[in-house]
This record gives C-alpha cells, structure tokens and sequence, in this order.
C-alpha cells in the first residue's frame, strides 16, 4: 500500500516491497532495487545500486528520525487510501498552533471582527516569541481557552475563523 | 581559596563549567528546575540543588534560591555562566554582599557596560571608536552635522524602536525629507520627535575582542572572533581568526579593546564587540562575561578562558603577559540548534533518541543535552556546541564539514542540515559575509531532496531486518561498495 | 594527484587515517577480514573490500589482496598505518611496483632501518649517539674496552637471546668472572662463545623524536614524546614534551633525529627512538611508520601528521620550517586496551554493550571500535586512544584524569582502572620514572574495592527500575545530595 | 537469597531486599540502605546515605558490567545454595585456558611425564603468546584434541594431571 512521506515542505507517494533482505522501493514514479541488513550497531546497510549506505533511524508515532548522506532527516507518513486521490484542502480557517510552548497573548475572543494580518496569539517558546496571525478576514468563531502562561502543544488549535 | 562553586546556570554552558571544575579538583554544585532534573548539568555535577519550577524567574532568575542554594551546600563562588543572571549587575552585588565569590567582574562594572548609552560615551571619551553620531538633540546646522559623520547614515528617533521613525539616507538631498518623515512618525509612533543622526552601516561584519583581566590590574587580549553569521541577531557560526581583518587593523582593534577594559578596571573574563566596514571598526558594546563561543578562542590561543574565570576571581594573577599569547592556526564554532531553519528558524522541542556525536583530531564537542532527554520549550535551544581546528580556514571548514556530517541526532529537528549548507557554500568559503549572510543566501533554505536510501530507511526501519550475514559466500567478495559517504552528498 | 586512498589496516589507525582522507576530500578505500565486516573503519570508509578470512597473512598481510583491492577500486595510493605491512620494505615496493603511490618513505630506507645492526652502526658512523659497546669480537684489551664503555656494562652472547648468555657487571673486578661465565652459558646455549660488552642502562627513559620529511629533501623534527610507561614492552601512556629533558638536551637530541633521518634522505613521517639515561640518550631505532602515539606530538605542535603523509606523499613540499614548529602546552595520550592488567595484562575480547566517549575542551577521541561490537582475538587489543591538551603537564593530569573518569565501557575488561591509578599516583605526577615504572610501582596492580553503589547497581539492574518521579514533593528539594563523583573516589 | 559477587581477585557475599524504590543491600557483614530510580538515559540515580550516584549497567548471564565512580567494574554473580558452606576447591590437576584465542603449540600428548613449570600449551590472543605451564610434576591424563591453529575458548579444559 501506498503512503505519503513528507519531508520539510515536501511530499512524496512511496512504496516498498521487500522479500527477505531485498527490497524493491517505488518513490512517486522512479523504482529503486536495493538490499538491506540491520549491523550490531543498530544501524541498517543499505545498497542501492551498487551503492552502499549506513543509516540509523528512530521512529515516534507517524515521525520517522533518519540519519544518512551525513543529514539527520524527519519524515512525517500517511498511509494513503486506495484510490483515494482527493486530498483534503487545507482548511484555511483553523490555525493551530505550529510549537509547543506557551501561551503568552490572546489578542481576541469569540465573536471578535478580525482582518487578514491581525496578529491574535501570541506564543513563547525557547525564549523566542512566536506570533499567529489571521489568514484572512472574518470573525473569531472558537479560540483556545487556555490561559495566559498556560502550555499549548503543537497542532492545538488555537482559533477558528467564520465568514463575517 | 576556592573549593566549591556553585553553577546558576543549565544546558552546555553549566557542563562546561562543571568540567572545569572537576579538571580543578574543585567541587561543583548544580541547580535546577522541575523540567531539569534529569539534565546533564545535574547528572555531571557533585551536588544538585532543585530551585524551582521551569518558569526561569521562579527559578534560574530567581536571586534568593540561588544564593540559599550556595550557602546550604557551603559553596564558596557562584559562576553565572551566560544569560540568566551573568550580566545582572545586582546580582552579582547580592553575591558578594552575601559573601560569596561572583565569578565575573565588579557588580559596578556590569552596570556600567549595561548601560548601552552611558558605555557608547565613556568609551569614545577615552578614544575607542565608537559609531559616528549626534548624541544630544538634533539642531543647529544639521546638514554640517550630517557631513562630518558621513553618508549613508541612519535618521532615527531617539525614543524608537521597531524600526519606526527610521530612515536611511543615502546623499545629502534627501536628508531633509528623510528627517521630516522620521519626526512625524516619531511624534506619532511614540509621542517624541526627538531624533538622532548615526551613521549606517550596511554591510557590517561583526567582531568582537576576548578579554581577560586579574585583580592585580593585567588586562591582556586573547585576539578577535568573526561572528557575523547570526540568524535573528543571534550567532550561529563563529570562528578566530577573523578572515576580514588584517595584522595591523588586528592590532588596533585588539589594542582598543584592551583600552576599552583598561577604563573600567575590568577583571575576569569579558567581550568587547565591534561592527566593522570599510576598513573601520566601531565599539558596539562590552559584554561582562563568558561567550557561547569562547572555545575558538581557546582553540587558537591555547589558554582555558573559564579555568582562568575561576582563577583570577579566587585572586590569582594571570600568569602569562600579552606577548605570550599567540593565535595558531584557526577554529570554527557551529551551534547545533533545536529550530528548524526552513521554518523562520522556529523552535522544535523533541525527544533525543539517539545521538552520535563526531570524534577525533581537532573536533570539540560542547553539549548540553544527552540521548532519553525530551528537550522542552522551556529554555534556549541551542543543544551543543561543535568546535573544530586546524592549521588554516580551509582546513577547518573542511574539518567542521565532516564533523556536522558525523552528528547524528535523531528525535527532533535541527539545524544541523543548514549549517552542513553553509560550510558547503562559495560564499562561505570566500569569507566575504556580513551580518547580513543569513538574509542574504540562505533565506529561503529548504532541506534538498532525499535520496532513496532516506526513504528506504524510514519504510524498511519499522520492519525486523535481516541480520548481516558476513561469510565471503553471502555476496561478491571483490564488489566494491560505493559508500555514498556523506559530506559529497549534499554539494 | 591522489584522489584515492586504500588504507591497508584496521582499528583505530584505519578510522584515524580515513577521517584525514575525509577532510581533505580525498575517497576511502578499506580492507577488512571476515571478522571485520562491521568495524568501524570500514562503515566508516566510502568503499569496502573483503580480503579474506581473520587470520592476518591471509588478509591484512596478503600483499597481493591488498594490491588487488586498490587496483579494483583504482585507487592512486597505499597507507599502511601502523603494525601489518606498515614496515615491510618488500610490500612497500611491491605497491610502487604496481604504480601506485605508498604512503612512507622509500622502500630501501625502510629495508635499511629494518636491519637494526646495520643502521646502529649506520647511525654511529653519521655522529649520532649510540649505546656504547664494542662492535665485533670481544679481544685484546678487555679492560681498557670496558672502560671505554664504562660501568655498569652488560657481557652479552652475540647470538644470544632470552636473557641466557647475559650478565650485568658492575665494576671492574666482576668482569673476568662475569666473561668467563657467560662464554660458557654462551657455548651451551647457542654453540657459540662469542660475547659483546655494551653499556648497561638500568633506568632508561624511552624518548623519541617524532620526523616529517618531503621529498624536496627537507626533514624537520616535531620535537620528543616521553613513552617510558609501558608493560610486555608496549607502551601505554605517552606524553609530549618530555618532563625529563631541558631545552638544551631537547636541541640535541631533536638535531640528532634529523641528522639520522637526512642520513637515510628520509621522506614522509618517521620517528628516531632514543633511550635516554644520567643525562645522555643513545639511538635505539627508527620507526619508518606513523606511531600510535603520534596524536601527543599533533597537540602540541598544531601539525596534522596524517595528512602531511598524505601531502608528502603526494609529492607536495612542507609549508612550514623547522622555526614554525613550536611546542605548546602539554599532551597526554592514554591507550584503552582490552585487557587485565590485574592478570599479567591478559587480552580480554568481548561484546562492547555499552560505550560513552568523555566530551570537552582538550579531549581527544581517536577510537576503533563502536557499541554492539565484538572484540575478537584475532587482533591487538587496542579499543581507543584518549589524548589531551591543556596548558602544563600537571593541568593535563588532571584533563586526562577527569577524561578516563567519564570513558564509559561495558562488557569486556579494559584498563581504564589501571590508567586511572596511574594517573593518580604520585609516581608519575613527579615524573620520575623509567620503562621499568609500571613494573616498579604497578607490577601487584588490582581494582580497588567497590563501594556499595557498584554492587547495588550489579543487583538492580535486572529488577525493574522505578521512574524517577521529578515533582518537587517526591524528595526534600533542599537535600543536597553529595554525588560522589569519579575521581574523588579512587584516590 | 544470598549470592557471592566477584569481582577482580575478591569475592563478596551480598543480597539486597529492595521495596518500590527503597532497597537494603547487604555486604558481607554492613547494611546499606538506598533509593534507587532509571533515569531516561538509561542510567541509575542511586542513593547511599544522601550520596547520589550515576551509574550504568549491562548485564551477560553471570556477568554484570557497572561504571560507578568513574570506573568500569566486571561482577561475576554465583548464587549460594543456603547452608552450603564448603566451596570447591581450585582443583590444581584441571588447566583450563584463561583466554578465547588461537592454539599455537601442544607440547605434550597423554601419558607425558612433566615437571612442575613446564609449558604444556602456547595459545595466542590480540597477538600476544600465553603459555600453560604444568602446575606441578605429573603425567598427562587428558589434552586437548583441538588442532595446532584452532580455536580455543574461555574455560575450556586444556589439559589434566594425574599422579606418576
């Protein structure tokens, strides 16, 4: 089955088959033969035509940690749905909060007449200040109700937008 | 005499300082808050006192914790290390009225330099140069004025910031529209049209002299470091010697910082920055303690700024003189951050799940943070330190390069991608930077495409691998392997 | 132009040189055996050949393999490291031979330093200090010959061996007695009486001079390693400079290496080996080879050895002269090896399930070996190199102190106790010691006793551990805990 | 129960009752009363008398390797059989090889006649030569089969005396 791997900015449609320490990996419409063996210091061998590498991973929910090429990589995966090709919009009225941190300023409550740039939270993390702005005009219809100083995980949402 | 020190201070700088420490058979004390306890800095140290919740001003700011802490574990000094309290002039005064060693200069000293303006003035008072400019109210014949400090300089207003009330003027013409559109967005930004004229520097580089001086009144120089590579105003990359500058403006600048230290009777270890352009440098400001990248600077010179720290706070003299100290070959700092530089440089707090660091000639590594660690957002991001050296730029780019490729730290994002970029880039390589590197080519860094090895890694991790079979029957004996290797990869 | 490299070896000395291929953008190619297939050197390298099964002269001796591998990957050159072929004049043309470039000096030159006989005398001839002795067949004047030489001499049997044939004389009058019985002890030994008398150094100091030589003809020295602390005639700990010479003797003695090694035209990185006694020191050997201990002598020197074998090799002239060379500060290496020294240093294989590096300013890590690998007996059991820098011998003591103190290595014995106590002693913190130190102060070494932390660790590591629960309620926050530290300990 | 713990030349008895994160670790004839907790590293914190400790562990079958103080230990676990007291004796006619290495030489067969000092057996390991000298004077009664050049284990029986 088909997944998606996204990486910084960019996503690609991925497969892999493996039988035994062979493997054949599809990446969007390029295939790739290769093998692979797992070393005694946790590290996996992989030869990809004839090229050899030595990569080390870690995985955490849907994140996969991977060091190869002397770059550590994050790589985010989404199993795909057969035959599903629509993909969901991204929804331009939900603004979750992009850090972990705090919660420093809510510049806004329910009900509240926004313009496109308002700045309507304000977070704090690792002492830098991190400033989330409305994408749009409109009207607040749902913001966090945590409070001031209180902690905020990365993707809660923060606010909610309607048509005015 | 000095026999336990206790560390107000978290993350690479308080292991630092710990080493050092243990290196002077001294004891050390560490504090920490709740989201610390597990740290390295309390790990590393004799003792560990917890002061508090995360919130730094309940704990690591906080001045009465930190001064209990050191009279119930009878330590003798507290070192500040960088941040925090190190620049906080009555701290150290509360230090010392509490009968403790303050390991940094004279509480009188930090207040000084603290203040930016009061420092700018003395300073030019006593021949360092500092950024031309008008310091009382604007009058008279300001075009005069506007001559002798030379174009382009900066309109701005003095009760500003933000970049309001602020005007560049590049020729004499338009000085006089500049000055009027300034006033009125300073009168309506801040309530005071009050201006100043200074000159603009466009393209500067920023400098900076390590100092060091006893009780005994031996202020001696440990020569320059060039950090103009900062993102956000704060450094990422460091090194000495300076490639921009050469024996006789080295001399000069290196001779004015000492000056410049001289007028404060300075003690123990501090900073005199600079900007410098067009051949010119220029007193910004003194900082009044250990830098984050003092390692290029005990790299080259040879001396241990943070034992001398203790050393000359316990009294004793410095025991070499100025000629003494010489700069051998060439040292680079990167600073590994947890931020991921594709994204404005936003903070990325995670678990470190693993983590290798690069080994062997010439590579230092200053770290703060260790593997089952959850890095929060509580703090500084900045989790180690890479310092290398070698006989001259090239090689030390070289040797930082494989050093960054050697660095696995997996569990969270870093920058460790963009700094391998940087040391890669021409115009890193040429030297010919700014403080406007960053903004300049790397504003719109993007990590480059993964190889399949990537992918297949991630796909292929999550299956149980065969183990490696090493009998000369399980593949061709005499197939060479092309290791992809690492720093060629990535061009 | 070398673009390309094979390094002929293993372990350490393999990781070390690939590191300086690396950073000087050159690719590399390694070798290994059947045991070796995941050895750091050759996850490490860019390319990887199998030669062959554990057994050295079925691979990491088999010229032929060796060659092979280099030709397949259209390597440009051979560096032999240290051990193996590393000082085998007929490999070394045998790589010449088939157009590739051997990385150390000319095959003669180290056919001709092989010979130890024939290049004392070689030495002699050129004015370079020699162990005192008569060089043929012991006749005429007896006396007057060991009067010469001077007491106390040896009488030794010229084809002797293993202590038999031999014996220390002390003054004149024990010398006929001592020739008679030793001629005798000779004919039954070996069937052969012929003696030769040499001055008899009963606490030799092992000093050496490391040398860099191009093929322009120009040699300089990197000045002296002191490697006196050694057991089974293996060095273990070495330092640079030697605390037992002055400025005037290091002159000598470092002039002395570079006459031996211009007599020889000596290119490439070599080391002239002195025995050093009562003030003189007398040629031993000359190593045609980079040596274990070459780290100690790049500290204090600032010169990248492996790479300038590289560059000489490569035809490039030194940059520098001898007036570049300076010593600074002290370097201390210590070697971490697999095995018992409680046991008579018995080799100890075994799994690595665990190993953390010490970190920091002056710390060195030159390490052949990674966690999860299996340390066979198939060869020397040397796991690591740490070397330090710092300002004076004594702060490097307690650098290489708090270093050892902070090399974690789990499931096989090593040395790193042993080290520690020598580190600690007296002994040698005085410096005043011979080759015959660890047999003097260490011969009836054994491990302190364990606190109770170690045997309490032993217990509950295999019970499931309790979290550590980081409230502030779960502990009296103000309960200074005394960590006890590591060398405070073992005192 | 309580076991004997070797380490190096010396041996100690110990046993340790442990309840949640408290423990009683008993050597030889002392008590010692602790706290101990896993910390994320991998590490111990333990507590001896309000004196913290960092260590680390790994454990093979009998073996267990602790970094404590700085130092790198070796134990060697034996669980006792209660009420045994009578330990074997080292029995002097039994040479086992000390190392896992190469056999080099054997330079005697059964029914040999030796004197005491004699080298029966050279092994070689990391390339250093180890020599099996005979405990006392006596006549082989067993050797080892294996060939000159093979493989020889830790522990396992070189050779046997018995009396002439």
């Amino acid at each position: 089955m088909a997944e998606t791997v996204t990486i910084g900015s960019k996503s690609y449609s991925v497969n892999i088959r493996r039988s035994g320490s062979s493997f054949r990996l599809q990446i969007d419409d390029r295939d790739y033969d290769g093998e692979f063996s797992r070393l005694n210091n946790g590290s996996l061998e992989i030869i990809i035509d004839g090229r050899r590498s030595i990569t080390y991973s870690e995985k955490k929910l849907d994140d996969s940690y991977v060091f190869a090429d002397g770059i550590n990589y994050v790589l985010r995966r989404q199993s795909q749905k057969v035959g599903s090709v629509v993909q969901d919009e991204p929804r331009e009225d939900l603004v979750m909060s992009p850090i972990t941190g705090k919660l420093l300023d809510r510049k806004g409550e329910n009900g509240s007449s926004v313009r496109e740039g308002d700045v309507i939270i304000v977070l704090e993390a690792m002492k830098m200040e991190h400033r989330l702005r409305s994408p749009r005009d409109g009207i607040i219809s749902r913001i966090t109700s945590i409070e001031i100083g209180g902690q905020v995980k990365e993707g809660e949402i923060m606010f909610e937008l309607e048509d005015e | 005499m000095i026999k336990k020190i206790l560390i107000a201070n978290r993350g690479e700088i308080a292991c630092r300082i710990i080493k050092a420490c243990k290196e002077m058979q001294i004891s050390a004390v560490a504090v920490y808050s709740d989201v610390d306890s597990e740290s390295p800095h309390v790990l590393m140290a004799d003792e560990a006192i917890l002061i508090g919740p995360a919130n730094p001003s309940e704990s690591y700011l906080d001045f009465d914790k930190i001064v209990d802490a050191a009279k119930q574990t009878n330590s003798d000094a507290i070192h500040p290390g960088y941040g925090f309290l190190s620049e906080n002039g009555d701290f150290a005064k509360y230090v010392n009225d509490s009968d403790l060693v303050f390991i940094g200069p004279d509480p009188d000293t930090i207040k000084l330099m603290g203040d930016k303006a009061e420092s700018k003035k003395m300073m030019a008072e006593a021949g360092v140069p500092t950024i031309p400019g008008n310091d009382g109210e604007l009058s008279g014949n300001v075009d005069a004025v506007a001559r002798d400090i030379g174009y382009p300089l900066m309109v701005k207003a003095a009760a500003g910031g933000g970049g309001k009330g602020m005007r560049i003027v590049e020729s004499p013409e338009e000085l006089e529209s500049a000055i009027e559109a300034a006033s009125s967005e300073a009168r309506n930004s801040f309530g005071n049209d009050t201006l100043i004229l200074e000159k603009y520097l466009d393209q500067p580089r920023h400098l900076e002299v390590q100092i060091l001086g006893d009780q005994q009144g031996n202020v001696i120089h440990l020569y320059e470091r060039e950090c103009s590579i900062q993102r956000r105003h704060q450094k990422i990359i460091e090194e000495s010697p300076s490639p921009a500058i050469n024996n006789k403006l080295r001399k000069m600048m290196c001779e004015a910082a000492v000056k410049a230290a001289k007028v404060v009777n300075y003690s123990n270890a501090g900073t005199v920055e600079f900007l410098f352009q067009d051949g010119k440098f220029y007193f910004l400001e003194m900082n009044t303690r250990i830098q984050v990248e003092h390692g290029v600077t005990e790299m080259v010179c040879g001396i241990d700024l943070v034992k001398w720290q203790i050393r000359v706070a316990d009294g004793e003299a410095l025991d070499f003189t100025q000629n003494d100290v010489k700069q051998r070959g060439h040292s680079i700092e990167c600073r590994v951050y947890a931020e991921d530089p594709s994204r404005d440089f936003l903070p990325t707090p995670g678990l470190i799940r693993k983590m290798i660091l690069p080994e062997g000639s010439g590579i230092r590594n200053d770290v703060g943070v260790s593997e089952g660690q959850e890095v929060t957002s509580d703090y500084d991001p900045l989790l180690a330190k890479v310092v290398v050296w070698d006989s001259c730029r090239n090689s030390a780019i070289n040797r930082m390069d494989y050093a960054l490729s050697n660095f696995i730290i997996l569990g969270l994002i870093t920058n460790q991608p963009f700094l391998r970029d940087i040391m890669k880039s021409e115009s890193y390589r040429k030297a010919s930077f700014s403080t406007r590197f960053v903004d300049e080519h790397f504003s719109d860094w993007e990590l480059g495409p993964p190889s399949p090895e990537v992918i297949a890694t991630a796909l292929l991790a999550s299956k149980s691998a065969p183990e490696k079979v090493s009998t000369v029957s399980s593949r061709d004996p005499y197939s060479p392997w092309s290791n992809k290797g690492t720093w060629r990869q990535n061009i």
